[in-house]
Order: structure tokens, then C-alpha cells, then sequence
């Protein structure tokens, strides 16, 4: 557990930031549309008993929330960047002035990589802190895990992976995309501008992928023009050895292999791939399971090439992205990569201390009836909308990988995608 | 020595009948061919230098080691096709060469773990230390010299009480045919002189094999002598006999 | 599923598919051998077998860190160096470790299988306190990658030549090691009868040092050759685990010729079901398979019928 | 003490210490203990069943496996099917496409109930496959295994390739399983809803009570006469068989015995924890849950109770603390338990502790009694065994 009162300096230094981001860019009006400026900061905060009915760990200058991600075991690794990002949001949040005029505290709690240690913390978290929201948790199953917990004991929880869809609920809201949101456009474009009509699944043999696939299946046989899949396989979380399912992909030669492997396989699956001379500069590959933060481990040079649909890449060009990446580097030093569940991360915060503002309220039950139509102008990924489902409205786009581990974005939705979290004739 | 023609109806009169027996190493016969036969009540001594094969012929007849090819019967039951636990409860008793007892139980535990009742997980469960048990187990204690030692855990005896504990073990279970693999061996003069004193009174009634070097011991008790050498019988009767034969006398001190 | 290929498409998918099957016999038997040593020579088993492999697969990355900022001329041979490097480390802990444990327990092999599963625990957190929880991409001299066309059809993947000829090597050295040296007769000396070793003036303590830090610095090598197929972080070692045990427990441990049989059967049998079959169902067949065998012949594949 | 025999299974000094713990479970805890850390306690003692079990099969009969998960886990999955079924009445699921289904069904196109979810309607059933489908998997196990002679590190690796192979198939099987996710969102037990606090406590004194009843069960084995056969097996395995009994029956009844209290755990676990996954199946718990057992004392039944709370408390306590030194604790504490304290709590207690304590019980904890000194020196490798 820790609490963010040692870093006086850095909250400064970022203030400073967002303000020299203010005037070198007058015309983008950038905090006037978050909400920074409308609220007037230090002033006239709304007394305690009007904003928080349902006693919450609120007082007068200060509201607690709570950080549930893996500090240890096996999801330490993905879940390091959701942890940063949202600390991030947290303290540029507390530079401008808090929400509702309350300077946010945060709990942070390990989930340690397993299940049932995440129900509990969220729990404590509810029943002991009693937190006005939790910014948390990575994988599906510990969502699952901490879903009923927070249903249960009424708390707000910000979910940031993106994930296979199939869930709604009053108690959520989930910052990153849901299958089809990620999928369908992005296999739209790899049929128009790589003309594929021959596809190759392969994943991780878990719920996410099995159900992204299913999805990406339904889309090429059901909508793509003469595509067929030819070839779908799954293999155990942790497999190394691809040269098998390779030697297929060379017999099927599809036009596209459609990718969701995950962790340490991903590694092995883009060496192998390279090894057995599949150039990914003419083989198309398209995946969904690389973000910047896995190319750490593959190895630029290994996975060159390949293109990645995801709602956000470090690289975009943007001036909030720019600023963003700016900051998140100047906290978390220059190494450090941002990939797409880290801004959907970022995003938690920030969304939380609008709607608060917007529903003039920490009661969960006022935030989740505020939530549907709040817009995040400032997002790194662009514009983002709470739609009532409780889902983003987000672009999607496609980018290709580079040997220095970035992307470089080659395709963007030109409008935002619906959230279909229950996607009809996908199922 | 030429193998007789043998018959079922002639297997009858012999508790122990070994025909042909064969096991091999990796290609190294252990035991060639071995026949041999121990009637009712008679005491066989088996005799033989080093690495003959006297120890495997008992691992065979018990079922630690199984054959390659060849019979033995045991009062018409084909031993070479029965498990361990069967042949035990068929009649057969084994000493091994080294103490084999549990240290980490009492005497009385392990007189009263071999026991021939509540053999099956589920009599076990249910088996009771009733006075029969409690009696037949002092018996046997006072038999083997150890009735002041019962609630004794058996890893603190003497290697001589140990022997003697495991003979106990298979006094109570009151075998037809006991099999006993060196029982003199490593024990001291006035032990020993004990064990030869304990070793004639349970060997009444029931057929022995006995493996031992002692050749005074031997003398004193055996009824036949079998000589192993390299895996075949190289002589066998009475004792004078043996001891007189020129291939035995070759073997033993020929080199 | 090949009515739709023409004959020589077959047959290089078969060539090339044959190919696969002797990459995952090389990596399993490059994976197993170090621990077929320590079990079959010493009886232990090395449940921190996977940590020492990465501590191979670390030095390796530091080895490319240390050519890339150093000497960026000699970058192309840098493995082989890095290998020599990951042989010493992980072979060098593992002497120590034997000496400040596993000497300990030796008639306990329950024990040193609880003690080395500790173990593995500790350095993985060692390895993510030191070299950070991310994995690390371990860079390849470009001649590594790739492969070479050998027809239209069939290519031969380079770092799957580069293994196998890895392993033949290894495989021979050990041998050679195993059975013609003087050292190799101590070894099996203090297997037979550890007392009567002694007697003869053998240093069964040294013997037993030595062989640990043998199988633990192979463990090293195979760490190393695999940042070329797979990942190199501080969990990466526990992918490995099942597959190492069974093709050790599988071979019989007794004779590094059933280890080798052993991989061979099993990589074997993977390779062509993972043809055949999807991914995930190819691997459960393949550990049931292996599992049932093993419990219909328990004694593993090879084994010498001994005398007791 | 033995020549007399005894007319009941249970020592002065055992009763004393399975009152103790009683006290200490039932009263001492629920009154210092707030709803939140009774909780906990309630989650550990699920795997004190699990430990329970290793007592017997590893300390007594010697046998060590590796794979004691997936026994875990195939009571806590029987439990998970019938309370899913339960809150998947056809209300609930009426956004469904078949309604009536559990929800990942569902969403993985299965349209009817599969056959052997069927069942899961009835308590009933539930309770009895809690106990006997676990059996019988470790029947089928240890019967093929045993019956061969294997034993030792082999029977460990291939009781833990059997976690992997379950781990696999459940998390690749999902529309059956839940997949990775496993079975949540459980809600109530014939009506009852057992997420409130009020019947959490509930279900912490029915974990409480069925423990005690499986300590009791425990030493019946032990005090028994198998439970000596187990110990002469461990020392002298040949001379049992040569003593006329079948070994192998025993190692598959005491492996069955283990199985069934692992799965009693389980059960207790879904009802407590609310869910069930396969992160409970795999490798990694099942060796954790030996460490329980070998920090108690492997030959101890009441030290593993002692152990799983110990080892559980402090990886709580440490991971909130100092995260990344729990890693650290963990494996330190495999090595030194195996190293440095071989027989665990009990057998410091036996050596340091009951000695003073003797003429308190006057003089119950006799040398005879006492934890033997050195640890079994059991797992020889079947090769020489054939």
C-alpha cells in the first residue's frame, strides 16, 4: 500500500506542462473543453453531506479511490503500464485542482495474479476504504472475479483491457475496446487495401481470443466478399513451439494470418515465424494481441512488418498524445513504452472526474446514471464518448509494426465505432 | 544329475517342487535350470560361494523377482504366476538377509501388523488389538526373547534383537514353508548361540530353506543340503555326502 | 485436407514438416539432458532446471548488450561466446547450489524436489528484482535468422540447423564425457556404489559437484540457443517444466540414450498431431499419451533389468 | 499405552489439541477476527482440507503428488455446476439466446445443456460427486500406478503433468468449462444466497465443522491398524508385501482418502469464495499447497491445519506489505523446511516445546509417540523395483 503525498514536485512540474501545453497551442482549447478551466479549482467546493450521500471515503479536500492491478506474479508484467497511466491521471488531476475540489488519494492493492486475491481486495476496498471508484484490474478473469464484488457492494469499477465483449454492466466502465470495436474495421481495411480473401486464425487458447476469432470468422465469411477462413487453431497459454501450425500456414498460404497469441508464445510465435522465412513485409500478418509493450520482448527486428488494430499507438500524431506520452516518459522515465491498454488506462481517471462533475455527485449510483455522453476531448487516442452501455465510442486503427518497436499507423477509422458489447449475429 | 520324468500325481508328496527354473540378467543366467524339491517337515539348507545365486532362488520362490522360464509349486499352486501378498498367504514365509522391520513401530506394532488378520484395507480399518491378538502376540514376544522390550520402537534394538524380531514376524504368521536367508549372520557368539536355540524350536512342524555359511550351524540342523554354484545345483543330499563330493571341495577351495 | 495440393507441394510440406519434428527433438533433448544428468546420475530431481536455462538466456542478452555497445564489429559471433558465458554462470551457481543445499539431501529426493521448487521461486524473483519483470528481446546476429531455400518449396530455418547441430555436439561431448573419460567412469563409479567410490580414493563429493554443475551449465547452453525461438523473462523458465520432466521421466533416466529416444518419440508425436490436429488438442493428447504410457510401463522407455 | 490397546482412537494429547484448535476456530477467531479477515480464514482452511489430505498420503503412506489441484479443483467444479445451474434459472438468462443455460454456454453456441451438467441440478448428486468423482479419478490413477510400483519422483511428475493436462482441457474447453474465467457469479444455494456477510459466517462454521470432522476422520486412519501399515510401508515396503498384504490397495485408499478431502475443500472454497477457476488446478497451487503441509510437519495432522494458516497468513500479510518479498519468503521457506526442520511446526514442538509441557499431561507425550527424528527417506525410483 502506498499513497501519493511524496511527489510535490512532480504534480508542479506536470502543472506546469499542461499549462506550457495551454498556451503553446491556443488554438486547441483543450482544458476549457475537460473541464479543468470551467471548474474553478480551490474555490467554492460543494459541501461533503451534497456529494457524497451513500458514505464514501470523502471529506472535504480529499476523495479516496482505490488502484487493483498485479504488482506480482505472472501479470506484473502487463499490468505495470495500467498502474503508471493511472497514477499519471491521478496526479495531473491533483495539479489542476481535483475533483470537486478534492485532491484524489489513492489505494493501491496487489492483486498478485490471482483471482480470488483480486475479490478480495476489491472488496477491502469497498468495505474497508470504501473508495469512490477503482481503477483496475487487466485480465477477463480477474474482471470476472471482481465483477460481483463490485455489483454486490455498489462500487465503480474502470476497466481498461481490451477484451472480449459479452458483459454489461451498471458498475463498469470499460475503457478499452471491446472485440468487435477492435476487429471488424481493421479486417475491413486488410481486405481492401491487401486484398485478403484467405485467412488464417490463430490464437492463444483462451476466452479472448476463441471469441475474437469467432467474431473475425463470422465477419469474413458473413461480410467480407469471397473470403473464406482456412485454417483455426488455438494453443495452450505458455506453448513455444510453432513450427507444426508454420509449416501449415506455408502449405495453406493464406493471404492474411490473423493473430491473438498472447505472452510468452507471442515471443516464440514472431521468432519462429521469422526463422522459417515467412517475410512479414510481404506475408500480411494482422493481430490483435501486440501493443508496443510486447514488442519489448519479441524484438523489433522479429516482428517488423506485421500490422496491429488497436484504438491507440504511442506514435499517433497528436497533440494530446503528445503531450501525454511527454508526461507519462517524464514520470516513468525515457524507456518506457505506452501501448494501447496503458491509455485506455490513462483515460479511467479522467472519465471518473467528469462524470463526478457532471453528475455533481461520488454517489456511484449518480455516476453510473451520469456516465452515458461523457465526452474526453483530451484523450491521447482522440475524442472518446461514454456510450450507455457503458462502453467508449473509439477509433479504430491499424499500424505496422517498425525494428525500433514502434508503429506506424497506416489506417484509422474515420469516424468512432459503437461499443456493441453484445453483438448481434457475432455471437 | 538327470531330471526325472515328473507327473502331477508325483508332485504331491513334495510342499515345494522347482523345475527348470530359469531367470536371466541382461543375457547373465542368475539361476540355470535349477530343479529341486523340499518335502514336508524337511529342512534344506542351500549352500555356495558368493554370487551363486542362493538368494535369487528365494527371491523367486517368494515373487520378488520373477522367473524367465520354469515352474515352482507350492502344494499344487503355480507360484511363479501369484503376486507377493498371495504366495505369503498361500503359506509362504521369508526372511531377508538384512533385518527388514519398521523402525519408526513398536515390537508390538510390528508382531502385530504381520499378524495373518485384517489384511485388506478394509479389515485393517476395522481390526481390532482384541485379546487373542494381544495374547498370541506375547507369545511370540516371549518366543523371541523380546516380551520386556514390546513397547520398544524397533529402530533402538540390537542388530541381533532385530533378527530375532523379524523371525517373530513370521512365527505369526505361521507359514507351512519358512524361508530364511543368512539368520545367523553379524550376530554375536551368545546370540547366536540363542538364535540356533529359537531356530530349532520353530522349525518343527513346517518345511525350511535355509541359506547360511555357517557350516557347523548347518551340520547341526540340515536334513539336505543343496550346493549352488553359478546359477545350477553342483551337489546335493545329506551332509556327509556334500561335503565329501570332489566338484564341492573343488569349488570351495579349488582356487 | 490435401486433395487440394499438387504432389510436390506434399512432398515438401512433408520434408519441411519432418524438418519441425527434428527442431522440437533437438530442443527437447537439449532441454532434458542436463536435467537426465542430475536425475539419472545423482537421482535428483531439478525443479529450478527452467531458471537455470534463462539464466543462460540472460547472460546471452547481456553478452548482445555488451558486442552491441562495445564491439558492434564482432556482433555476428557473439552467441558463441555468450554460450561459453551461460555454460560457466548457470554451471557455477549450480555448483554452489549443490554445495550449500542439494549435498544436504541427497537420500532424499522427494525433499530435494520441495528444496529446488524453493529455489526456483527465488531466482525468479532474483531475476525480476535485477533485470526488471518485462521480458527482454534478445537481438540475433542477422545470418541467424531466416532460413535457406533448399528447393521452391522447402526452406531449412537456419537457428533450427544452428540447435540441432548444437545438440549433436552436446549430446557427443557429453557422451564422450560420460563414457570414455576418467571422469566420466568416477561418475558412474559414485552412481553403482557411492561407498566403495570412496573407498577407492574417488572424491565422490567433487564428482557430485561437478556432475550438478554440469547438468546446470548445460541447462545454461540450452537457455542461450533458446533466445532464438523462444522468450527470455523472469517466468520464461516455467514454460518449459512438463514437457522437460516427462521426456526425462519418459526416457527412463537411467541411460542418456533413453533420453534421447525419449524426446525423439515424443517430439515426434507432437509434431505430426500438431500437423493433424489443432494446437491445444495435439498438446493434451501428447501429455495423456506420454502419461498412460508411463503408467502402463513405469519404467520408462530404456532401462537396464538390474539384479537387487 | 500400546500393550493395553486402546479403547478409543484418540490420545489424552490428541484431544487436547483438537480442542485447542476447535476453541481456537470456532471461538477465539469469529470473536477477534472482523467479517473481512474471517474470511480469509475461512479461504485458507479450505486448503487445510488439501493439506489434511497430504498428511496422510505423503507424511504416513509416503507418497508424494504433485497433482493434488486437481483434486482441489474437481470438488470445487462439481459445487461451481450446481450453483451456476441455480443462478441460471431462466429469468436470469432471459437476454440469452437459450435461456436457462449458465451464460458462457451461451456465448460459445452451445444450445442445450451438456449431459454431465445434467446432474448438477440436484444437491444431492453435487454432494456425493464432490466426494466420489475426485475419488474415482484418483482410483483410476493410483490403481494403474501403484498396482505397477510406481512411486517416488515418478509418480510426483506424472501427478503433476495430470495438472497440467486438467489445466489445459478445462481452460481450452470453455464452452463446458467457463474457460480461464472459470464458473462466477454464483449466487445462491437452494435459495440461499450465499454472498451476504451473514451467510459467509455461516459457511465459515460449516468449513470449521466439516474440518474437525475430517481431523477426527484422520486419526481414525492413523490410529488404525492401516495407519501403522502406512508407516511400515513408507519404511519397508517389501516386508508389508511379504508380511500378506496387497500394497498397492493401500497407497490407492489412502490416495482416494486425500483426493476426497482435497475435494471437500474445494467445494468449501466455491461456497466461500464464490467462484472457481482453473488457476486452482495447475502446477503452481499444487505444490503450494504441499508447502502447507511440510511447514505444519508432514507426519502432523493437527500441524497442518497450523501450517496452511501460518503459510497463508504470512503471504497475505507480506504481499499487502512487501510484495516483492513474498516470492522470496515462499521459496525460503521451501528450503529451509526441507533443510533445517524437516517434521515442520510439530516437529519443533515435539522437540522443544512438548518436552516441558510432559508433566503438565502427565507425561502423555511420550518419546514413542513423539514425531519420529528423521524425515522418510521414501521415492525410490521403480527401476529397481520393476
Amino acid at each position: 500500500m502506498s499513497s501519493n503525498n511524496d511527489n510535490s514536485s512532480r504534480f508542479s512540474a506536470t502543472r506546469r506542462k499542461l499549462l506550457m501545453g495551454m498556451a503553446a497551442l491556443p488554438a486547441v482549447p483543450l482544458l476549457a473543453q475537460t473541464g479543468l478551466l470551467t471548474t474553478p479549482a480551490h474555490a467554492q467546493a460543494p459541501a461533503t453531506a451534497d456529494v457524497n450521500t451513500t458514505g464514501l471515503a470523502v471529506t472535504d479536500d480529499e476523495v479516496t479511490v482505490g488502484i487493483l492491478h498485479s504488482v506480482t506474479g505472472t501479470m506484473a508484467i502487463s499490468e505495470t503500464g495500467s498502474v503508471q497511466a493511472e497514477k499519471l491521471a491521478i496526479d495531473q488531476i491533483n495539479a489542476a485542482g481535483g475533483v470537486l475540489g478534492r485532491k484524489i488519494k489513492y489505494i493501491q492493492e496487489d492483486g498478485a495474479s490471482d483471482w480470488p486475491t483480486f475479490a478480495e481486495k476489491a472488496k477491502k476496498l469497498l468495505v474497508q476504504d470504501k473508495v469512490a471508484a477503482i481503477f483496475g484490474c487487466w485480465t477477463s478473469a480477474s474482471r470476472k472475479a471482481v465483477l460481483p464484488v463490485v455489483e454486490q457492494y455498489n462500487g465503480m469499477l474502470y476497466y481498461p483491457t481490451f477484451y472480449e465483449g459479452l458483459e454489461q454492466s451498471k458498475n463498469v466502465i470499460y475503457t478499452g475496446q471491446e472485440a468487435t470495436q477492435q476487429i471488424l474495421a481493421g479486417l475491413d481495411w486488410v481486405q481492401e487495401t491487401k486484398g485478403g480473401k484467405t485467412f488464417y486464425l490463430i490464437g492463444s487458447d483462451y476466452i479472448w481470443p476463441r471469441t475474437s476469432m469467432k467474431i473475425a470468422r463470422k465477419h469474413i465469411e458473413g461480410h467480407l466478399k469471397d473470403s473464406k477462413v482456412v485454417g483455426e487453431e488455438y494453443f495452450p497459454l505458455g506453448h513455444t513451439q510453432f513450427n507444426s501450425v508454420i509449416n501449415k500456414i506455408k502449405l495453406k498460404k493464406p493471404d492474411v494470418i490473423y493473430a491473438a497469441v498472447v505472452g510468452g508464445s507471442n515471443v516464440a510465435f514472431y521468432k519462429q515465424l521469422k526463422a522459417a522465412g515467412i517475410d512479414l513485409s510481404k506475408q500480411t500478418l494482422l493481430t490483435i494481441s501486440v501493443t508496443e509493450d510486447e514488442i519489448d520482448g519479441i524484438g523489433g527486428e522479429n516482428i517488423a512488418g506485421a500490422y496491429s488494430c488497436m484504438k491507440y499507438f504511442q506514435s499517433l500524431d497528436n497533440p494530446n498524445n503528445k503531450e501525454f506520452v511527454a508526461a507519462f516518459k517524464k514520470m516513468w522515465g525515457e524507456k518506457t513504452v505506452i501501448g494501447d491498454v496503458t491509455q485506455a488506462a490513462y483515460l479511467g481517471p479522467w472519465l471518473w472526474k467528469m462524470t463526478v462533475e457532471k453528475a455533481g455527485s461520488f454517489d456511484i449510483d449518480k455516476i453510473a446514471e451520469a456516465s452515458p455522453g461523457i465526452e474526453f476531448t483530451k484523450a491521447p487516442e482522440g475524442y472518446v464518448k461514454i456510450h450507455k452501455n457503458h462502453h467508449l465510442w473509439s477509433k479504430t486503427r491499424v499500424g505496422q509494426a517498425q525494428v525500433d518497436g514502434q508503429f506506424k499507423v497506416v489506417f484509422e477509422t474515420p469516424d468512432l465505432i459503437e461499443p456493441n458489447p453484445f453483438p448481434e449475429g457475432y455471437q | 544329475m538327470n531330471t526325472p520324468v515328473i507327473t502331477d500325481t508325483m508332485n504331491k508328496d513334495f510342499v515345494l517342487a522347482v523345475e527348470g527354473l530359469t531367470v536371466s540378467f541382461d543375457g547373465f543366467k542368475a539361476v540355470n535350470d535349477l530343479s529341486f524339491y523340499v518335502d514336508e517337515n524337511e529342512i534344506r539348507v542351500i549352500i555356495g560361494p558368493n554370487g551363486a545365486g542362493k538368494t535369487t532362488v528365494l527371491d523367486l520362490i517368494c515373487g520378488r523377482t520373477k522367473a524367465t522360464t520354469g515352474s515352482i509349486k507350492f502344494k499344487d499352486q503355480e507360484l511363479t504366476r501369484m503376486k507377493e501378498h498371495e504366495i505369503v498367504r498361500a503359506g509362504v514365509g521369508r526372511k531377508f538377509q538384512n533385518p527388514s522391520i519398521y523402525e519408526d513401530l513398536t515390537v508390538f506394532e510390528n508382531l502385530e501388523i504381520s499378524y495373518p488378520k485384517g489384511r485388506s484395507v478394509v479389515g485393517a480399518l476395522t481390526f481390532r488389538r482384541d485379546a487373542p491378538v494381544k495374547e498370541r502376540v506375547q507369545e511370540i514376544a516371549e518366543m523371541i526373547f523380546l516380551a520386556d522390550q514390546l513397547d520398544q520402537r524397533a529402530e533402538y534394538l540390537s542388530h541381533g534383537q532385530k533378527q530375532w524380531l523379524e523371525i517373530g514376524m513370521l512365527l505369526i504368521q505361521d507359514p507351512e514353508l519358512l524361508m530364511l536367508d543368512e539368520p545367523v549372520a553379524g550376530m554375536s557368539v551368545s546370540e547366536r548361540k540363542k538364535t540356533a536355540e529359537l531356530l530349532h524350536t520353530i522349525i518343527k512342524n513346517r518345511s525350511v530353506i535355509v541359506i547360511e555359511h555357517d557350516m557347523k550351524f548347518v551340520e547341526d540342523i540340515a536334513h539336505k543340503v543343496t550346493v549352488l554354484h553359478q546359477g545350477k545345483i553342483l551337489s546335493e543330499g545329506p551332509m556327509a555326502k556334500v561335503q565329501a563330493d570332489p566338484k564341492v571341495i573343488e569349488v570351495y577351495l579349488g582356487h | 485436407m490435401f486433395s487440394d495440393y499438387s504432389l510436390a507441394e506434399l512432398g515438401s510440406i512433408f520434408v519441411m514438416q519432418g524438418f519441425a519434428g527434428l527442431i522440437l527433438f533437438s530442443v527437447f533433448v537439449l532441454m532434458a539432458l542436463g536435467l537426465a544428468i542430475i536425475f539419472g546420475q545423482m537421482g535428483v530431481i531439478n525443479m529450478a532446471h527452467g531458471e537455470f536455462m534463462i539464466l543462460g538466456a540472460y547472460v546471452t542478452y547481456f553478452t548482445s548488450q555488451f558486442f552491441l555497445n562495445f564491439i558492434p564489429s564482432l556482433f555476428n559471433i557473439y552467441f558463441f561466446v555468450a554460450m561459453i558465458l551461460a555454460f560457466f554462470a548457470s554451471g557455477a551457481l549450480g555448483m554452489f547450489i549443490e554445495w550449500a543445499m542439494i549435498r544436504r539431501l541427497y537420500k532424499r529426493p522427494l525433499d530435494t524436489l520441495l528444496a529446488t521448487w524453493g529455489l526456483s521461486l527465488i531466482l525468479q524473483q532474483v531475476y525480476r528484482s535485477v533485470f526488471g519483470p518485462r521480458e527482454v528481446g534478445v537481438e540475433l546476429p542477422e545470418w541467424m535468422m531466416g532460413s535457406l531455400p533448399v528447393t521452391d518449396m522447402v526452406e531449412v530455418q537456419i537457428n533450427g540447423l544452428f540447435v540441432m547441430g548444437l545438440t549433436i555436439a552436446i549430446t557427443v561431448a557429453v557422451a564422450v564425457l560420460m563414457y570414455k573419460s576418467n571422469w566420466g567412469k568416477q561418475v558412474r563409479a559414485v552412481v553403482q556404489n557411492r561407498v566403495m567410490a570412496g573407498a577407492v580414493g574417488i572424491n565422490t563429493e567433487k564428482v557430485d559437484r561437478y556432475t550438478f554443475g554440469l547438468g546446470c551449465g548445460i541447462a545454461g547452453v540450452a537457455g542461450s540457443a533458446f533466445t532464438m525461438i523462444g522468450s527470455t523473462g523472469p517466468t520464461s523458465g516455467q514454460l518449459y517444466i512438463v514437457d522437460t520432466f516427462l521426456v526425462v521421466v519418459f526416457g527412463g533416466a537411467q541411460s542418456l540414450l533413453g533420453t534421447i529416444a525419449s524426446a525423439f518419440t515424443i517430439s515426434q508425436a507432437q509434431s505430426t498431431m500438431e500437423f493433424f490436429l489443432s494446437g491445444s488438442t495435439a498438446k493434451v493428447l501428447t501429455l495423456l499419451s506420454v502419461v498412460i504410457i508411463l503408467m502402463l510401463r513405469p519404467q520408462g522407455l530404456f532401462v537396464i533389468k538390474v539384479r537387487r | 499405552m500400546t500393550k493395553t490397546g486402546r479403547t478409543f482412537f484418540l490420545r489424552p494429547q490428541d484431544m487436547i489439541g483438537i480442542a485447542i484448535l476447535a476453541i481456537l476456530l470456532l471461538v477465539v477467531l469469529p470473536l477477534t477476527l472482523d467479517n473481512f479477515r474471517l474470511q480469509f480464514v475461512g479461504k485458507y482452511l479450505t486448503y487445510a482440507f488439501v493439506a489434511l489430505g497430504l498428511v496422510l498420503c505423503w507424511g504416513y503412506a509416503g507418497i508424494l503428488s504433485l497433482g493434488q489441484g486437481v483434486f482441489f479443483g474437481l470438488g470445487g467444479y462439481c459445487m461451481a455446476m450446481f450453483l451456476k445451474l441455480e443462478a441460471s434459472s431462466v429469468e436470469n438468462t432471459k437476454i440469452q439466446t437459450t435461456p436457462g443455460i449458465p451464460d458462457f454456454m451461451d456465448w460459445n453456441q452451445i444450445t442445450q445443456l451438456p449431459w454431465f451438467w445434467e446432474p448438477f441440478h440436484h444437491l444431492g448428486f453435487t454432494i456425493i460427486a464432490v466426494l466420489v468423482v475426485p475419488a474415482i479419478f484418483a482410483f483410476v490413477v493410483g490403481f494403474a500406478m501403484f498396482k505397477r510400483r510406481v512411486g517416488g519422483v515418478y509418480f510426483a511428475i506424472i501427478t503433476q503433468a495430470l495438472a497440467a493436462i486438467l489445466t489445459i482441457l478445462i481452460v481450452g474447453q470453455q464452452g463446458y468449462t467457463g474457460g480461464i474465467n472459470g464458473i462466477t457469479d454464483l449466487r445462491t444455494l437452494n435459495g440461499w444466497d450465499i454472498r451476504t456477510d451473514s451467510a459467509k459466517t455461516i459457511l465459515y462454521f460449516v468449513c470449521v465443522g466439516l474440518l474437525l470432522a475430517s481431523i477426527l476422520l484422520a486419526y481414525f486412519v492413523k490410529s488404525s491398524k492401516l495407519g501403522r501399515i502406512l508407516v511400515a510401508m513408507r519404511d519397508k515396503e517389501d516386508r508389508v508385501r511379504f508380511s500378506g498384504y496387497d500394497v498397492s490397495n493401500f497407497k490407492v485408499f489412502v490416495f482416494c482418502l486425500a483426493a476426497s478431502l482435497s475435494a471437500i475443500g474445494g467445494a468449501m472454497f466455491t461456497l466461500q469464495v464464490g467462484f472457481m477457476s482453473p488457476s486452482f488446478v495447475g502446477i503452481v497451487p499444487s505444490i503450494e499447497m504441499v508447502i502447507y503441509t511440510a511447514v505444519g510437519g508432514r507426519l502432523s495432522i493437527l500441524g497442518a491445519i497450523y501450517g496452511t494458516l501460518l503459510v497463508n497468513w504470512a503471504k497475505t500479510s507480506f504481499s499487502e506489505s512487501f510484495p516483492e518479498l513474498w516470492l522470496f519468503g515462499l521459496g525460503g521457506l521451501f528450503i529451509a523446511v526441507v533443510l533445517t526442520f524437516p517434521n515442520g511446526i510439530a516437529g519443533l514442538y515435539q522437540t522443544y516445546v512438548a518436552p516441558r509441557l510432559g508433566p503438565l499431561f502427565g507425561g502423555a507425550a511420550k518419546r514413542s509417540d513423539a514425531t519420529p527424528p528423521a524425515p522418510p527417506s521414501s521415492g525410490h525410483a521403480p527401476a529397481a523395483a520393476e
